[in-house]
C-alpha cells in the first residue's frame, strides 16, 4: 500500500494562468501554494492597461 | 432647446441588460436619455410599473427582454 | 402585458407608441443599441408627454392616477391574470388573437374603471354638471351616465338639480 | 484578484523552487523564500515609507519609464498589498546607512534583519505556470531600441496608455515629450525570426498590437497609425471581426511588409521596407512600437534540470498534442504561456484544464486538506435599523472617471435620503477597496450599500461577499451601473453621462432603502454529469469528470464514438490521431463511471444547476436521467460550400477528403502532378464570417505529407494570411523549404478555376509579379473551414445563447471561456469555436474542471431572488401556478383553503407570478414591488429636475 496522497498542489507562477489554476483547485477541494518569484502576484496581466477586445480592466 | 425625452427602461437581467453591458464593453454609443431598472425577467413587469413611470413623467417606457 | 398596457395608455389618452417592448439577447449588443436609439428617436418625434395628445397637465395627472389605481384593483388584476392564463392554456400567442381577447375581456373594464375614477376625482373638487364631465372626460353621454348611476346606486354620489356631487355622510 | 481572498490559497511571494522529490501524489518541494524586509502582517500599505525613502530606482513595473523608491509596491492593487524593499538598492541593507523608512513606519513593519528562509511543502502535484520570458534586448536593438528613445516596446506602450501609468495615459515621445503624429507598429519582433532563435509565432502580438493601436488612437485621435504585418494572425474566436472593426473605425493602415530596421533621421524615425509587389518604400514616423513576442521563460532551463522535464527546441515545455497539459514527468503539469505562446482566454482554458489534471490525479484526497471559510453572524439588529446607506462611487481607473464627474456624483449622493456616507474609490473591486468596504460598514454602521461602478452581472457577487464578511446580509446591496451602461456608452457627452450616473445612483439608493435581508438557499447537487457529444472533446471531458470521481452519461447522436477526429489521419507533431482516438474510445468504454449512450439524442432538459433532468431518446425508447451539470461537446461540421465545383468535380476535394486520400495507395493523389490548395474558401467573410483557426495548419501539414511521399509533385498553397501560429510556424517554414509554393491572394481578387479542355487551371493574381498566373491543377484541395453544428435546437433546450456565427456564447470571452451564461452548463471543442485538436483537448479538461466544481462542493447556493407567497393574502386562484414557466409554484392545502407556494429550488426569479397576482400577494426577493416602484419614483425626480431646469417645458 502506498502512502496516502496529499490534497495539496504547488502552483509555480502567479500570472493569470497560475492564479486561475489556484482558484479552480481551491474550488475543487484542494489546498494550493501559489508561488511567485516576484513580490506580488498578477504577472504581466497586471501590467496590461486593458484587454482586447472587451477592454475590461485586467484585474 | 431641443426636446430631450426622458425614458425609463426595464431590462431583463439575462437578455437586454446583458446586451447593454456588452454594448458598453464594445464602446458602442447611444443617446443618454434612458434610465435603467434591472429586473430578472420581463415577466416581472406589471402594467402598474409602466403606468407609474408615466405618472411620474416619463416621456417613454422601454421594456427590453 | 404589452397589449394591455397599450390599451390602458390609449384609455388614458396617451399615444401607445410611448411604450415599446423589444428583445435583444445577451449576444446582440448592436441590436440593443439600435433598439435604444430608435426608441429615443421615436419618442423625440412624438414629443413631450401629453403635449401632442392635447392633454393638459392636470387632466393627464388625474387620468394616470386613475390608471395607477386601476392597476392595483383586484377586479382588474384578476381579469388580467385569468386572461394570461387562458392565453397560455390555448397556446395561441398570435398578436391578433391576443389583441382580440384583450379587446373583449379587458378594454371595457379598463374604460369603465378609468372613467369612474376620473369622474370621482372631478366630483371630489365640487359639484359638476354632466356637460362639464362630458367635456373633461371626452366620454359619451351613455358612458358617463352609466358610471354616475352606478356610483349613485352604491350611494357614493348624489344629484342635486343639474349638478352631481359626492355624498357626504 | 480573488486569489487573495480564498482561505485555501496560500500566496508565497519572492520564492523559488529549489528541490523536488517524491512521486505523484506525494511530492516534497523545497522553496527558498527571499526576505521582503516588511512584515506583511503589520504593513498597512499606507505608503509612508516610499515617500521618505531617499533612494530612487527605476520602476520595473512601469517598464523603466518611471522611478520609484527602493522600498515600494508595484501597484496599489498588488496582492499581497504589502510594500517591499529592493535588496539591491536599499541604502541600509547595502551600506548600513539610512533606515528612514523604519523611522516613519507607523506599525513598525520594517525588518532589516530578515533572512532568506527555506520552506518545505508536501504536495500531490505541481503545476508550472511560469508564463513567458522577455525577448533579449539585443534583438530589440536591431530595431534601434535603446539607441533611439522613440522606439518603444509594446509593454512600454501599455504603461504609457494606462491612466495610472507614468504619463497618466498621455501618449508622448520619450525624446521630447511631444505628441507623436505618425506611429508605426512593427510586428514579429523576436518572433518568426530564426536569426534570434525564435522560429515560432508568438500568437498574441497581432491582436494586442491592434488593441494598443486602438487605445493610442483613443488617447490621441489625431495620430495616424500604420501597422506592419507579415501575416495578420487574428484567428481567435471573434478576433477577425474585432480586428476589422478597429481598422475601419480608426482608419489604421495595414501593410504587408517586414521592416528590417529603424533609423533616426533628424527628429523622425525612418523605416525602409519592401512591400509584396517588390517596391521599396521609405517612410518617416514620430514613434515606432515594437510588437515584441513572447520568449521562453527565463527560469525554464533551471526548472527543466531541476525537475527533469523536457523542453522543446525553443525552451518552452515540450508537450504532446494528445496531452497538452502534461510534461514528461508524471505529476508535473504545465499550463499557460510556458506551454507555448498564447493569449489570455487560451491561458485561462489551460488553467482550468490543468486544475482538472491535478484533480484527476488527487481525486481520493479531495477535500482532505482544505479549510472552510467562516463568515461572521449577521448583525440582525443593525439590519433592522432605519436604512443607513453607504454609497461608493468607483472611478474604475479612468474607465468611469474620464467621462463621469465621479466627485460630483459622490457629492450628489451624499445628500440623498438615508445616505450616511458617500465616497469615491479608485477601483472598488480591488482587494484593498473590499477590505476598506468591510471597515467602513462597521465604522459607520452601514446597513445598506450602493456601489456605483460596473455591472451587477459581473461584480455583485464580489461585493456581496464583502458584505457577508462585514456581518451584513448579501442582499443588502444595490449596484448602479455607471460604467458599462453609462461612461462607456456616453463617452462623447460627459455632462449627460454624469447626469445619468446621478439618476442611476438616486434610483439605486431609493431601491437600497427598501431592500430586505434574504436567506441564502442551498440546494444539493446530483453528482452526475451529462456530456453531450462523443467526439474527442466529449470523450476527454467525460474521462476527466469520471477520473475525478463522478458519474457521467455520455451521449452521442451517431452509432459510433469519435466525431470529426475519425477523418483526421495525421498530425503535425507526428502523433497518430487514430491511435489517440482509439485510446480515448477504449478508455471511455471500459470506465466504470461512464455510461455511453450512442445513437441517442437529448430530447429535453429541465431543471437548473445541480438538479437537471433530461430525456435521452433512442429509436427503441427513451430514458430519463438526473444529473447536476451539462457539458456541451457537440462539435462542428466541415463546411462544404459549393465553390470551385466541390461535390461535382471529383478532382476537387476538401482537406479532410485529402486526409483520407493520404492513407490510400494509388488513387487521385498519386496520379496528380500538381496540387493546388486554396485557403479560406467559404470563410473569413465569404460565407462564414470567421476564421476557422486550424485550416492553415492543416494545409501545411497535408502539403508536407504530400511532399514527403511524392517529393516531385508540385504543391501550391494560395492563402490570404498564413495563420500557422505558435510552433506550427516551424512546419510552415519546413514546407517552404520542401518546395511547397505559397502565394498570397487578396480577398477581393479570389483565385478562379479555369477549365482548359480536360485539364484544370487555377487563375490567381501574383502580388510580386503583378500579373495573373495560371497554375496547373490536377487536384484542387479546398480549406473550407468549420461550420457550427446543429446548435440551435440545443441552445433553445437549455436556454443558452449562440454567437452571431452560431457557436455557443461563453459567459465571458476572456475570463470564463468554458462556462455558459446558464449556470451548470459548460462548453468545449468545436461547439465553442473552431480550434485544433490540442486546444480542444485542453478545453475539454477545462470544461470538466468547471463542471466538477459544483459536484465537489456538493451544493449550490441559490441566489435568493426567488418568489415568496404571502399566504395570508393569497386567494388560491392558481393563476401564478399556471403561468410559471418553470413549474416552480404549486397549490397546497392550508387548513381548508388552497394556497400557492413557491418551490424555491426551481424558481428562477422571473417574477411572472408576482406581476399577475390579482391580490399582490407575491413578492420577489430583491425585486419587490416596493423596491421597483421606489426606483420609478426616484426616476420621476429626474423628470422634475429637468423640468425645473427648462421653465419653457413647465409652461407647456
Amino acid at each position: 500500500m502506498g502512502k496516502k496522497k496529499s490534497g495539496k498542489v504547488l502552483v509555480l507562477g502567479g500570472g493569470v494562468t497560475g492564479v486561475q489554476t489556484a482558484l479552480d483547485l481551491a474550488s475543487l477541494g484542494y489546498y494550493v501554494y501559489l508561488v511567485d518569484k516576484k513580490a506580488s502576484i498578477g504577472g504581466v496581466m497586471a501590467q496590461l492597461d486593458k484587454t482586447f477586445p472587451t477592454n475590461d480592466c485586467s484585474l | 432647446m431641443a426636446f430631450e425625452p426622458k425614458i425609463l427602461s426595464f431590462f431583463c437581467h439575462w437578455c437586454c441588460y446583458a446586451a447593454a453591458d456588452s454594448a458598453g464593453v464594445a464602446r458602442y454609443q447611444y443617446p443618454p436619455n434612458n434610465r435603467v431598472v434591472r429586473v430578472m425577467c420581463t415577466g416581472r413587469i406589471d402594467p402598474r410599473f409602466i403606468v407609474e413611470a408615466f405618472y411620474v413623467g416619463a416621456d417613454g417606457v422601454l421594456v427590453g427582454g | 402585458m404589452a397589449e394591455v398596457t397599450k390599451r390602458i395608455l390609449e384609455a388614458v389618452g396617451l399615444n401607445p407608441a410611448r411604450f415599446r417592448i423589444d428583445w435583444a439577447s445577451a449576444a446582440e449588443a448592436p441590436r440593443f443599441v439600435q433598439i435604444v436609439t430608435d426608441f429615443t428617436e421615436a419618442i423625440k418625434k412624438i414629443g413631450p408627454l401629453g403635449e401632442p395628445e392635447g392633454l393638459d397637465k392636470e387632466t393627464l395627472k388625474l387620468r394616470l392616477a386613475a390608471a395607477r389605481e386601476l392597476c392595483t384593483k383586484n377586479r382588474f388584476r384578476a381579469a388580467y391574470g385569468n386572461l394570461a392564463r387562458a392565453i397560455k392554456k390555448e397556446g395561441d400567442y398570435s398578436p391578433e388573437s391576443i389583441a382580440r381577447k384583450v379587446e373583449e375581456k379587458l378594454v371595457p373594464l379598463i374604460k369603465k374603471e378609468l372613467l369612474e375614477a376620473e369622474i370621482k376625482a372631478l366630483l371630489a373638487k365640487g359639484p359638476v354638471s354632466i356637460e362639464t364631465l362630458l367635456s373633461k372626460t371626452g366620454a359619451s353621454q351613455e358612458e358617463v351616465t352609466a358610471v354616475l348611476e352606478g356610483l349613485s346606486k352604491r350611494g357614493q354620489v348624489v344629484r342635486e338639480g343639474d349638478l352631481w356631487q359626492p355624498k357626504t355622510s | 484578484m480573488e486569489a487573495g481572498r480564498s482561505p485555501n490559497i496560500e500566496i508565497i511571494t519572492l520564492a523559488e523552487l529549489k528541490e523536488l522529490s517524491g512521486k505523484p501524489g506525494n511530492f516534497k518541494a523545497k522553496l527558498e523564500v527571499r526576505p521582503r524586509y516588511v512584515d506583511p502582517t503589520k504593513c498597512t500599505a499606507c505608503g509612508m515609507c516610499t515617500t521618505y525613502c531617499p533612494k530612487e530606482i527605476v520602476d520595473e513595473y512601469n517598464e523603466g519609464l518611471d522611478f520609484t523608491a527602493s522600498i515600494h509596491i508595484d501597484y496599489p492593487q498588488a496582492v499581497p498589498t504589502v510594500y517591499y524593499i529592493d535588496e539591491k538598492s536599499c541604502l541600509r541593507l547595502n551600506h548600513e546607512s539610512c533606515q528612514l523608512c523604519a523611522n516613519v513606519c507607523g506599525p513598525n513593519a520594517i525588518e532589516f534583519d530578515e533572512k532568506p528562509e527555506e520552506r518545505e511543502l508536501e504536495v500531490g502535484a505541481v503545476v508550472l505556470a511560469i508564463g513567458f520570458g522577455r525577448v533579449p534586448e539585443e534583438v530589440l536593438e536591431r530595431y534601434g531600441y535603446g539607441k533611439y528613445p522613440d522606439v518603444l516596446t509594446s509593454l512600454e506602450i501599455e504603461r504609457l496608455t494606462c491612466a495610472s501609468g507614468p504619463t497618466e495615459g498621455e501618449i508622448v515621445r520619450p525624446s521630447d515629450f511631444a505628441h507623436p503624429h505618425r506611429i508605426a507598429f512593427l510586428q514579429c519582433v523576436g518572433s518568426r525570426d530564426e536569426t534570434c532563435g525564435n522560429g515560432y509565432c508568438s500568437t498574441v502580438c497581432c491582436m494586442y498590437a491592434m488593441k494598443e493601436a486602438s487605445v493610442v488612437k483613443e488617447h490621441a485621435p489625431e495620430a495616424e497609425i500604420d501597422l506592419f504585418f507579415m501575416d495578420i494572425r487574428t484567428m481567435g474566436k471573434g478576433f477577425d471581426e474585432a480586428f476589422n472593426r478597429a481598422v475601419e473605425k480608426y482608419g489604421f493602415r495595414t501593410i504587408y511588409a517586414r521592416v528590417p530596421k529603424v533609423e533616426q533621421v533628424g527628429r523622425k524615425l525612418a523605416l525602409t521596407y519592401v512591400t509584396e509587389d517588390g517596391k521599396t518604400h521609405r517612410d518617416f514616423y514620430d514613434m515606432v512600437v515594437l510588437s515584441v513576442g513572447l520568449d521562453a521563460p527565463a527560469d525554464a532551463e533551471r526548472l527543466a534540470d531541476l525537475l527533469g522535464i523536457e523542453l522543446n527546441k525553443f525552451g518552452f515545455a515540450a508537450t504532446k498534442t494528445a496531452a497538452p497539459l502534461e510534461t514528461n514527468v508524471p505529476g508535473i503539469f504545465v499550463a499557460g504561456a510556458f506551454q507555448g505562446p498564447k493569449d489570455i482566454p487560451e491561458s485561462v482554458v489551460q488553467a482550468h484544464g490543468v486544475a482538472a489534471e491535478c484533480s484527476e490525479l488527487l481525486a481520493e484526497a479531495r477535500g482532505q486538506d482544505v479549510v472552510h471559510k467562516e463568515f461572521p453572524p449577521e448583525d440582525v439588529e443593525l439590519e433592522r435599523e432605519e436604512p443607513r446607506i453607504g454609497v461608493f462611487v468607483c472611478h474604475c481607473g479612468v474607465n468611469i472617471a474620464s467621462v463621469v464627474d465621479v466627485e460630483a456624483v459622490r457629492d450628489y449622493a451624499a445628500k440623498l435620503p438615508h445616505v450616511v456616507l458617500s465616497e469615491n474609490v479608485m477601483y472598488s473591486c480591488s482587494q484593498d477597496a473590499q477590505a476598506d468596504l468591510v471597515k467602513k460598514i462597521k465604522e459607520y454602521r452601514l446597513n445598506r450599500i450602493v456601489i456605483a461602478a460596473c455591472s451587477p452581472r459581473t461584480h455583485e457577487p464580489l461585493f456581496q461577499e464583502s458584505l457577508r464578511e462585514a456581518g451584513l446580509n448579501p442582499a443588502l446591496i444595490e449596484m448602479a451601473n455607471i460604467r458599462d451602461q453609462c461612461a462607456w456608452v456616453h463617452a462623447e457627452d460627459p455632462e449627460a453621462a454624469t447626469k445619468k450616473a446621478m439618476d442611476q445612483v438616486r434610483m439605486a439608493v431609493a431601491k437600497a432603502a427598501r431592500l430586505e435581508p434574504l436567506e441564502l438557499q442551498k440546494v444539493p447537487v446530483t453528482p452526475v454529469a451529462l456530456v453531450i457529444g462523443g467526439g474527442a472533446a466529449g470523450m476527454s471531458a467525460a474521462l476527466s469528470v469520471a477520473d475525478q470521481g463522478y458519474e457521467v452519461h455520455l451521449v452521442e447522436r451517431e452509432e459510433e464514438l469519435g466525431g470529426n477526429l475519425r477523418r483526421v489521419t495525421g498530425l503535425l507533431s507526428g502523433e497518430d490521431p487514430q491511435k489517440i482516438l482509439d485510446d480515448l474510445i477504449k478508455r471511455v468504454q471500459k470506465h466504470e463511471k461512464i455510461k455511453v449512450h450512442t445513437g441517442t439524442t437529448v430530447e429535453n432538459i429541465s431543471g437548473y444547476v445541480g438538479n437537471f433532468t433530461s430525456t435521452l431518446r433512442r429509436p427503441e425508447g427513451s430514458e430519463v436521467v438526473n444529473h447536476g451539470v451539462v457539458i456541451i461537446a457537440t462539435g462542428g461540421r466541415e463546411n462544404r460550400p459549393e465553390r470551385f465545383g466541390l461535390g461535382e468535380n471529383d478532382r476537387v476535394l476538401t482537406q479532410l477528403d485529402l486526409e483520407d486520400e493520404l492513407t490510400r495507395k494509388g488513387g487521385r493523389l498519386s496520379r496528380a502532378r500538381s496540387i493546388v490548395m486554396i485557403q479560406c474558401v467559404g470563410s473569413r467573410g465569404d460565407g462564414l464570417n470567421y476564421c476557422s483557426k486550424l485550416c492553415c495548419q492543416q494545409a501545411v501539414k497535408n502539403a508536407l505529407r504530400i511532399k514527403k511521399r511524392y517529393p516531385k509533385k508540385d504543391v501550391y498553397v494560395l492563402f490570404r494570411d498564413m495563420r500557422t501560429y505558435g510552433f506550427s510556424e516551424d512546419a510552415y517554414r519546413e514546407a517552404r523549404k520542401a518546395g511547397v509554393i505559397f502565394l498570397r491572394y487578396q480577398a477581393e481578387e479570389k483565385p478562379e478555376l479555369v477549365t482548359q479542355g480536360k485539364s484544370l487551371r487555377v487563375k490567381v493574381k501574383d502580388a510580386l509579379l503583378g500579373e495573373e498566373l495560371l497554375l496547373p491543377c490536377d487536384l484542387l484541395v479546398l480549406s473550407v473551414g468549420i461550420a457550427p453544428g446543429e446548435n440551435e435546437e440545443l441552445s433553445k433546450l437549455i436556454k443558452a445563447p449562440l454567437t452571431g456565427d452560431g457557436f455557443f456564447l461563453e459567459a465571458h470571452v476572456k475570463l470564463m471561456p468554458v462556462e455558459l451564461p446558464v449556470e451548470g452548463v459548460y462548453v468545449c471543442g468545436l461547439a465553442h469555436a473552431p480550434k485544433p485538436l490540442d486546444e480542444t483537448l485542453a478545453q475539454a479538461r477545462a470544461a470538466a474542471a468547471k463542471a466538477v466544481i459544483p459536484m465537489a462542493k456538493g451544493f449550490v447556493e441559490v441566489p435568493p431572488i426567488v418568489s415568496r407567497v404571502d399566504q395570508a393574502k393569497c386567494i388560491g386562484c392558481g393563476i401564478c401556478a399556471d403561468l410559471c414557466p418553470y413549474g416552480a409554484i404549486r397549490l397546497v392545502k392550508v387548513g381548508k383553503r388552497k394556497k400557492a407556494e413557491t418551490i424555491t429550488a426551481s424558481c428562477k426569479g422571473c417574477g411572472i407570478c408576482a406581476s399577475h397576482c390579482p391580490v399582490l400577494a407575491i413578492s420577489m426577493g430583491g425585486f419587490t414591488d416596493e423596491a421597483i416602484l421606489a426606483q420609478i419614483e426616484a426616476f420621476g425626480e429626474f423628470v422634475e429636475k429637468e423640468a425645473a431646469e427648462e421653465p419653457k417645458e413647465e409652461a407647456a
